[in-house]
């Protein structure tokens, strides 16, 4: 059995007798006698830590991980190039083991480094304002909506159907609680179309690129919110946002998003980072930490959590959000990652991206069972329909290797057998070939034998 | 003999200001699709003029920025860090390791679950570990964190009252409630009505009695409470709760006292949240990641988060398959993205398998015993007599944390508790919690861990009678401490009045 | 193409200015115009962090590693199990960037480090004094031998078989440099049997345990050695060591050997470390770094280089050796690993192997067709003889993932179908089990092949 | 005011002195096998009596305590080290990462050459890259250090020379030569002429002329000098060196001002070494690992080390194979075990795969011009005037690093090179290498290599004024400095008078 603890049984005798008591029992003699456990946890004895270590590796070798298959999948979360000095500066125990920052004087790295993550965010989204990361993209619209909520009171939600069905699951979840109800708006041609906005709305809740890959009339959108006085909630893609319009420039309101493509590994789902961005008029509004600029008692430049009378440990009840733990270590790894990508890169690496999903889509375009599920212009991500069931079709694509990408039919019945396929840096050319001649292959041979089966 | 430092100067720019035009780290992979204009692409329209001002720096500029910020950090690999009610216990390596292995941190989300079998496998696993620790049936890995596992659990109760056809409006939290709770009482839709604290720092069932009435959908409690005491009554209390048919919520970030000793579910609780991040090792990466699962009990069961790790065997012998279960009609729907912080369940497992039933009981006796000890410890010191200066704030055995009282070191020295704290800092160990929990005057939460060793407690009782010490000599040094920290005393105040939360470009 | 220099266009300019030339080109004046290259090397276009990783996973994955089959390859370097927390220290930029320590004030972190683990591996050897690390086991041989010449200027050694045949060889390389003769005293039941040792013989060499798994009676060869005024030698395991009875005791005078064991990782050979330890009369012939205790101005105890008049930066021809750089990163990692084992832990873990390598001892030896090549004790590894072409066996093991260890043939001719076999802590009773069951089946394979080539 | 500082003391405790009976991180796996007794398989004749002492800590503990060691040095990811002729460049991150693939890290070396044919065609594709640069045709990649691939260098000769019947006895070195190089010819079983060097920093010709004669088996040069000096007349030297049948051999410790700019192949050398922890940036980790390889001409070739790894070019059209070739009649045999520092060549081999032929070119013109642009910088500082008070050695454009003298420092100010460089120490820079080369009074070797910013070039550069400023007020804030470092100037005398090298227990 591993062991963590230093107290040697010496010690534990020493350490009884300075306490006055003659057994380690007799610490727990608060806890009623019919409580205490008399046999021990089933859990089995502990190991060694090479044998935990082998456990482990065995069940990971369960997994297909993007190292072991050409993977196209995306819908939330992408295989992107992680640079490895992210690693080598996060792993540092000084930023991976403190607490949250609340004794600032020997915090100054994380607190600074949320400083810079925070403005490294309001560049991306274009405002003024950023907290220092909410748990990850869903939750975040969740919480985008729980500010809405304070901000005017309204009882509806207008939320797209081209936002991540896991944030509009997500969202539904919290407005129950709230009395709140959750209004989906269409996709009409792959873009949002909004009903009628009446003065019951509390915000229209958008996403850029939205599900199918599809970018946004975000301006038009965010006018019409404030035209009906409802807040403009948008969900965005940060790497895209190097080169479409803002969210600030096209007047919303709140900009969240999920982090993981910002330096973070997939790690089935999580950890990643959640990003919260505001108007000037919602600062005080923000969920979560935030980094401030002050200065010490000599003077020098410091950075403090600021603004903490929104936060539950001082407002509780009365907080703007319950969050406390977030996502520090995630946030720091975007920056980096940021930091690494700079100014020119960032454009340069969405251009790259862009360039090979025009190229993949017009490909697979041209197969024959394939179509495109929308025409609008899109950056990293596209839709397609295929004539041929898409799990059949899938199944076929990974015997080759080749994950397709992420069947649409669950979250948007009328795309039966619509599929989503994602195009990082990390996808050739030479695998996007292979792709479309897989895929080509795997609907010819499914229609062939629905045919037969027709004909039989 | 004064002596300059330049190089300091230059510690303190942030990557923003050592950005220089034309220097960089990435390069992008070659093109090799046939290159199309850009604005057939996406139409001018669509496009921003300015690309996001992002730092430029080259990859050795960004490796010593950051590597001399993380010089700027006190860390847990350096020195002690008794922070009460966060459990900062050691961060075992190996985590790190595991959760590192390609089949974990390179695995989509979104991999079908035949081929993510080792990850369901080991989530499944999780669960069930965490069901027999908590001694309840049912367990959801889902939320990202304690107080995002507290809104799932209150989110639970309203939807089983709701399944009753109750309405009910009020939740009850302990006056030592940690912030979180009646914070997420207002997020979930319900009112908090406070329950006092009685003269033992248990909770005042009197009042409770008065306050538990049909109204109330739950009662949130920390057991041991935030305190640092275990409440005897507990038993009476889920008596009272159930009575009026509220459900018993259980915030877990105590649980590293009482771990294979004694079980929430046992004693009555209904919902049961866990910090992975605490209690499991997760290590807390200066403010998350975390994970904060719920266990709860089989009425609660139908309406967990969607969607659900499950364990199917398969009737040809061919052992068990696990699955993604989202066809649960009653659930509250989902609180986030994908199946949750995996790579802190990798983290959490590894810590369960390595020590076992006895090395999880050990690790909850030895918190306690080290509680036990450096409170006694600070008791017996005379020189100064820490037992009158800084005096515990409930006179009985605690748990893994205690909570001493810096008030008549205030009165005695003129030091406050903050001036305490920020002096601890110029010794190079982590203060404790303070100001929390609000019930103590001048409070100071304890919280050595069972990672720590004798030497390193007996080390901290000397440092604080030293401090208290030097106090009776020249409260000055504390009251304008820290002063070997990289920046000294910050002005919060100054930073909320006039906030800076972004660099100016 | 990849860069990490950071000088822009205008530092090009501005720094050019400064010096008062025109261009880059007028920096290298001093190099005749004929040599000047004029085309670029052929090494072709730099590429991007992704592409190199990619490149490098593609080549590290026609290697098969440890984690790729199970393996009983031993013969010098073997399969430990490295500890996680040694990565995460020996990984801190402070351990891992800095140069040999030349300014002791700032280096206190290595230079403590180096004290640390010289007293470990005096503790391992039995022996007064060590350096802080020569570049590995075999050449560690080599400097042991070249003390010795300095020592008794005499012309002989005496290697026993025993010893690593890469140790031998790297020996005869240098002796030969130094006029000096290396004749290779004979295994007998596969322990060492020295020659008359005549008054010429500088240093006799021994292994412990030998090569072929042997313990030998160290204290009897350093008698022999001692009696004929020559210096003894050995090359030593480490891990064995903390059961067997040390060289100190024995009375050897230079203990050298292979740290790669102590918690340094395979890398298909290097970098590991060698470590050198002898009695205090050659303390002042060591070659390599020392770290020894002083005080600083204030009084507090601190650590410095010392004794480098022996060293090349002083003392330049007349050095007791010309290493410079040696392996400090890989004798932090040994360090690390000894204090991780613990002195109860070194004992647990080598009883481990004792116990598991007798095991798997005596299930090969029960198998028709191997027997052992000797009975003498041994404590990780052992060597059989096969019945059979010991090639083509082990092809037939490879099959089925199990690489059953090193052929003795190349190196001792009378073993030609000779194998050596470790067992080190990460071998389980069940791989053992399969191993024989293997290997039996393989042996018995290719018996009835070679009868029925006979028969036919 | 004065600050107590208890953890400091803490800090100084070495790993032995925090041991403490019972503690233990290591756990063993569980004996699977049937027990035998001790004595059975290992009689207690061949047993010790008493078990090695080592530390028994725990993990936390080991963990702190490196943790905290590590902070006690100073390193390339904190601040410049223009330390000369150690090319402390930049050590990219992705470089840790390919070292640890399973592929490479988890690779026996006696595994079977068909089984790690990526290992092998790495190691042939280094090879080839090395050759090209050194433009030579032949690569050994099993030397372990620079100075080891001296070593290997000179048994070369050696070879060369004794297969042609000759013995000869003398190895030339100039004055100006790396210790090494001496200790190496020593080492090498042959006698050590020194060459002289002339007003200009260049080899005295005619001193060489002089001393070359028949027993001459080698020149070893440095090119450039270890004076940063590039060798105008490097082709006369080596007519005058063939012209009497000696080798010419390159150190290639300062190869980073050349890289695609000249070769040594095409100057004349016979015998080049690489140090790929300096040119081709393997971390150098407090004092190693490293390696040496060496390339070297046709004529050296059939001596080379054993074994060779080669291309073979299979006939069935399936691609080549690669091998390690022990059929080498005319080797001087091995070096060292296996077949070198392979997770060096593999960072080695990822560099010069990123940078490419224009990458490697641009390290070397940027290395020249930090280094010209540094030494232009302080020459034109005027206060004080640095050009008359750390006179540049030689009056040249300079290649990678240049040599300043403290001699007039030390004359105007009474400060030392050595209270320059422990004064440097106190503005978080790393002081360049001191009294070397030999040559020049006060020496200071300053090589700030390519991937250092302008900005800390200039703040380098106001850092020495400063301190020359200071030393005009004070010279003994200087003299005893350093004053800001775990420990102030160490007494290097005392500890070799009374050796101290292992702890007492
Ligand atoms: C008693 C208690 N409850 C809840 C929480 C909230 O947990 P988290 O920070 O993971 O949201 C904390 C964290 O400090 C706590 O101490
Ligand atoms: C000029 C010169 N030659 C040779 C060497 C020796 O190289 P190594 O330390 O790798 O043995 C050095 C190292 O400092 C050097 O600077």
């Amino acid at each position: 059995m591993t062991t963590y603890t230093s107290a040697t049984d010496a010690d534990r005798q020493e350490m009884l007798a300075a306490i006055g008591v003659d057994s380690v029992d007799a610490l727990f003699a608060d806890i009623p006698e019919s409580l205490r456990l008399t046999a021990p946890l089933e859990l089995g004895p502990g190991l060694s830590e090479q044998e935990v270590y082998d456990e482990l590796r065995a069940l990971a070798a369960r997994n297909a991980s993007t190292e072991d298959e050409t993977s196209f999948l995306g819908a939330g979360m992408y295989d992107h190039y992680v640079p490895s000095l992210i690693d080598s500066i996060i792993s540092r125990s000084e930023f991976l083991t403190p607490y949250t920052p609340y004794q600032p004087e020997v915090s100054q790295g994380g607190l600074q480094a949320m400083f810079e993550y925070q403005t490294a965010i309001c560049e991306l989204t274009g405002l003024p304002v950023s907290n220092a990361s909410v748990y990850e993209g869903p939750s975040a619209v969740a919480a985008a909506g729980y500010v809405a909520k304070h901000t005017n009171g309204r009882p509806k939600f207008i939320i797209s159907r081209g936002v991540h069905p896991h944030s509009r699951e997500t969202l539904r979840t919290h407005a129950h609680a709230w009395g709140m109800e959750v209004i989906e708006a269409p996709l009409q041609d792959g873009v949002t179309v909004l009903p009628e906005l009446g003065d019951d709305v509390s915000a229209v809740i958008v996403q850029q690129p939205n599900f199918l890959g599809s970018v946004e009339d975000l301006e038009a959108l965010s006018r019409a919110a404030h035209d009906a006085g409802a807040v403009a909630i948008c969900a965005c893609d940060p790497l895209p946002l190097s080169l479409l319009r803002s969210p600030g420039e096209c007047g919303i309101d709140i900009a969240v998003g999920e982090g993981q493509t910002l330096g973070n590994r997939l790690d089935f789902g999580g950890p990643s980072f959640g990003f919260f961005a505001t108007s000037q008029a919602l600062l005080r509004r923000i969920p979560g930490r935030i980094s401030g600029e002050t200065r010490d008692s000599d003077g020098k430049r410091g950075f403090v959590l600021t603004l903490q009378t929104r936060e539950q440990h001082i407002r509780r009840e009365k907080a703007t959000s319950n969050i406390c733990t977030a996502q520090a270590l995630n946030a720091l790894a975007g920056v980096i990652y940021l930091s690494w990508l700079g100014q020119r890169g960032i454009v340069e690496l969405t251009e790259l991206m862009l360039q090979r999903t025009a190229y993949a889509r017009q490909r697979l375009a041209g197969l024959d069972g394939v179509e495109l599920l929308h025409e609008q212009p899109v950056v990293r991500e596209f839709a397609v329909g295929l004539d041929a069931p898409v799990e059949a079709v899938m199944k076929r694509c990974l015997e080759q290797g080749i994950n397709p990408g992420y069947a649409l039919g669950g979250d948007y019945p009328e795309h039966a057998n619509g599929l989503l396929i994602a195009i990082t840096e990390r996808r050739t050319r030479a695998e996007i070939d292979r792709l479309a001649d897989v895929l080509g292959a795997a609907v010819a041979a499914e229609r062939g034998r629905t045919l037969q089966e027709v004909g039989a | 003999m004064t002596l300059s430092n330049i190089s300091a100067a230059d510690d303190e720019l942030t990557i923003y200001e050592r950005s220089k035009p034309g220097r960089r780290a990435f390069v992008a992979p070659a093109l090799d699709v046939p290159e199309r204009p850009l604005d057939e692409l996406l139409a001018p329209a669509l496009r921003r003029e300015r690309a996001p001002r992002l730092p430029e720096v080259s990859e050795p500029e960004i490796v010593r920025h950051y590597n001399r910020l993380s010089k700027r950090n006190f860390d847990l690999d350096t020195g002690f860090y008794p922070l009460g009610s966060c459990t900062m216990k050691h961060n075992p390596k190996l985590h790190e390791r595991v959760a590192a292995l390609p089949g974990h941190a390179k695995l989509h989300p979104l991999q079908r679950p035949e081929r993510a079998q080792g990850a369901l496998e080991l989530m499944w696993r999780l669960q069930d570990a965490l069901s027999e620790i908590a001694g309840l049936p049912h367990v959801s890995l889902q939320p990202s964190a304690g107080s995002h596992g507290e809104l799932a659990g209150v989110l639970l109760t309203r939807a089983y009252h709701e399944d009753r056809g109750e309405q009910r409006t009020k939740v009850l939290t302990p006056d030592t409630a940690h912030g979180t709770n009646p914070a997420t009482v207002t997020m979930a839709g319900y009112e908090v009505v406070k329950v006092g604290t009685d003269a033992h720092g248990n909770v005042d069932i009197e009042d409770l009695r008065a306050k538990a009435d049909e109204d109330v959908a739950c009662l949130m409690l920390t057991n041991p409470s935030t305190l640092g005491l275990f409440e005897p009554q507990i038993q009476e209390i889920a008596e009272i709760v159930h009575g009026v048919g509220a459900t018993l919520y259980y915030d877990g970030a105590n649980l590293n006292a009482i771990m294979g000793i004694c079980r929430p579910g046992d004693m009555g609780f209904d919902i049961v949240h866990f910090n992975l991040h605490k209690s499991f090792t997760q290590p807390h990466g200066g403010g998350g990641p975390g994970a904060g699962p719920i266990a709860v009990s089989d009425r609660i069961e139908p309406f967990l988060p969607r969607p659900q790790v499950v364990r199917r065997d398969r009737h040809n012998g061919d052992g068990p398959v696990f699955a993604l279960d989202y066809d649960r009609p009653r659930s509250i729907g989902r609180l986030r993205g994908f199946q949750g912080n995996f790579g802190v369940f990798v983290r959490s497992y590894a810590y369960i398998r390595s020590l076992g039933a006895a090395g999880l009981r050990d690790v909850s006796e030895v918190a306690v015993l080290n509680a036990n000890y450096l409170l006694a410890k600070l008791r017996n010191t005379t020189d100064p007599p820490l037992a009158d200066l800084l005096p515990v704030a409930f006179d009985r055995i605690c748990m893994h944390e205690f909570v001493l009282s810096g008030a008549p070191m205030k009165r005695e020295l003129g030091i406050r508790t903050l001036d305490l704290a920020k002096r601890l800092l110029d010794h190079g160990v982590h203060p404790p919690t303070v100001y929390f929990p609000l019930l103590v005057d001048e409070a100071l939460l304890v919280e050595p861990t069972e990672t720590e060793t004798k030497e390193t407690l007996d080390r901290f009782a000397d440092i604080v009678a030293e401090i208290l010490r030097e106090a009776r000599e020249d409260p000055e040094v504390a009251r304008t401490a820290p002063h070997t920290t990289p920046v000294r005393r910050l002005d919060e105040a100054a930073a909320a009045r006039r906030p800076v939360v972004r660099q100016p470009l």
